[in-house]
């Protein structure tokens, strides 16, 4: 007790789980389940890691512990009922098949060491047939697939994609709604100065209202600086930057 | 013989063409159906057993490949540049086996036994050539499922995915009672 | 027997190395003499003459090299033209429509869709030349754009992409379409 331990890193809660039982020397399927959890919660208060999403995995078991914990101790109602279901069984089911998986990855890892033992050979066609590419017939290829099955197939993948997405915060986009595009930008920037010639950033920005148009915007001007087509200046920090089209250097 | 000229064109394809050849292509190829075929090549394949024989004829889910004999590894590593394999991290190992196993299986099954998010191993694993998505699974959300690809059984050595150490209801619960006994006799000690 | 093993040590050799190795080279790897080696190698040679081997030893100039037999041309030619079958998996149909109605798109757009890596599926559809690499996107990382090819119009028999069945709105909730927007708007910036 209190003998500070470098903490080992797990791959999850049932592999800590699973440690932990081990460490205890206690049977999977009779988990003391008031010790378990004591040291499976002291781990996790210890926890390095910062990343919520572990850290969430971590505390959704812990929440599971307790409710297992707090069930075993709940006097027992009915004895028949209470013979048939252990409230660890879940648990140590889930327990058992995790810990299958890690029992055949052991083996699979001696398969890959024997396996990677032997060697393959490039193929060498020769010479006489190499020049000879193999034709996709695309048509056999497509088969009965039409424009507007492959127009369906568009569909539900958008419609998955929409369905993924949290609704709340989809919400938020209905502020910017139009699709802003930098290459566009770059254009009505570049037609804007052949049209004014020499002008303020701030009247540019005079038909933009959202934020995100003003840093494409923004972006669309450092980057027609950089071809030439344009010429930028600003006097002062905090001046209305000072656009000027360059004629000779726009690019056909 | 007739024999003796098939096994030697099929010996001339699979040196040629490196890879891992179907069988219905080698069938086509020596104008023969697929039953007999297969029977050369596995007739074939107890003849590279012979001790004068550096090379085998592997079986890849209904291809054949040539390979070196496992034995073969020293000597090969005198004199030939070895490729180095992706090791694989006990996550991406754990990950691959339930993969194996229970294909097609979705993500979400996978993070289920894990107990752990799943994407960057799922991932790995794709990119490493060893899993590949094998469609959607016709339930809500149409998930993508995932399946081991050729790759992974010539990694592994192993013919196709039922050569995979079988574990049916009965091992399953064999391994149960050997982990118990695991248990209880380091509680003996 | 000893002769035996450099037999198959010599074949492992030679098929792993595939070009012509030096006979000093394959003398030290077996750890015997060159003159016991070359034995050893002529012998082999005699055993390769045989008519159930399609494969033969062939020496130049003091190395060695295995390669097919001249008589197996015509299987060679046969099996090179078969070939193999090629089918427009759900993976890559899903991700030709995205291709098609998003594009130009980077992979990790397409990834993003789809919410799994897509290089397979990508390669494929280049492979069979419905897609193609259309220039690169002027980001950080400049990462290729992918279109699709003449091919892909031809083949749907339409004269350019602006002609693909319109995506209906309707179908999909407005807000939704909205916030698939959001996401695309984050990608393009």
């Amino acid at each position: 007790m209190g003998i500070p331990v470098k903490l080992e890193v797990f791959e999850g809660p049932l592999d800590l789980l699973l440690h932990l039982i081990d460490k205890n020397k206690v049977n999977i399927y009779d988990i003391p389940i008031v010790l378990i959890t004591e040291q499976y919660l002291e781990y996790v208060k210890n926890m390095q890691t910062k990343d919520l999403n572990i850290m969430s995995e971590f505390l959704v078991m812990a929440a599971t512990l307790i409710k297992i914990k707090s069930k075993m101790l709940l006097p027992k109602e009915d004895k028949e009922d209470e013979e048939k279901e252990d409230p660890r069984q879940e648990l140590v089911d889930r327990l058992l098949e995790y810990k299958m998986y890690k029992f055949i990855s052991e083996e699979l890892k001696d398969k890959q060491q024997d396996a990677a033992k032997v060697m393959f050979k490039n193929p060498s066609i020769p010479d006489e047939i190499r020049d000879y590419k193999e034709e996709i017939n695309i048509e056999e290829l497509l088969g009965d697939i039409t424009l507007s099955k492959l127009h369906r197939i568009f569909e539900s993948v958008i419609k998955k994609q929409a369905d993924k997405i949290d609704p709340i915060r989809s919400k938020f986009g209905q502020i910017e709604k139009e699709e802003i595009n930098l290459s566009d930008k770059m254009s009505y920037i570049e037609e804007f100065a052949k049209k004014n010639h020499t002008f303020g950033f701030r009247k540019l920005l005079e038909e933009q209202c959202s934020k995100m148009d003003l840093i494409v915007t923004f972006l669309g001007i450092l980057e027609l600086m950089k071809t030439g087509i344009i010429q930028i200046l600003q006097e002062n920090l905090f001046e209305d930057i000072l656009i000027t089209y360059d004629a000779n250097a726009s690019v056909s | 013989m007739e024999i003796d000229k098939l096994e030697a064109m099929i010996e001339a394809i699979l040196f040629t063409m490196g890879e891992a050849v179907d069988l219905n292509r080698i069938a086509l190829a020596i104008g023969h159906d697929e039953e007999t075929t297969k029977k050369v090549i596995h007739n074939m394949m107890d003849h590279y057993e012979e001790e004068n024989r550096g090379i085998q004829i592997i079986e890849l889910e209904g291809a054949f490949q040539l390979c070196t004999k496992t034995s073969m590894y020293e000597v090969l590593t005198k004199i030939a540049h070895i490729p180095k394999k992706h090791t694989l991290t006990d996550v991406l190992l754990e990950t691959l086996s339930i993969i194996a196993y229970k294909q097609p299986i979705t993500k979400i099954e996978i993070e289920k036994i894990r107990g752990v998010k799943s994407d960057h191993a799922v991932n790995k694993l794709i990119e490493y050539n060893l899993v590949c998505e094998v469609g959607r699974l016709d339930a809500p959300g149409k998930p993508i499922v995932f399946g081991t690809t050729e790759e992974f059984l010539r990694s592994f050595g192993v013919q196709s995915i039922e050569e995979l150490p079988v574990i049916n209801a009965d091992k399953v619960e064999d391994f149960k009672l050997e982990a118990e006994k695991e248990v209880q006799l380091q509680l003996e000690i």
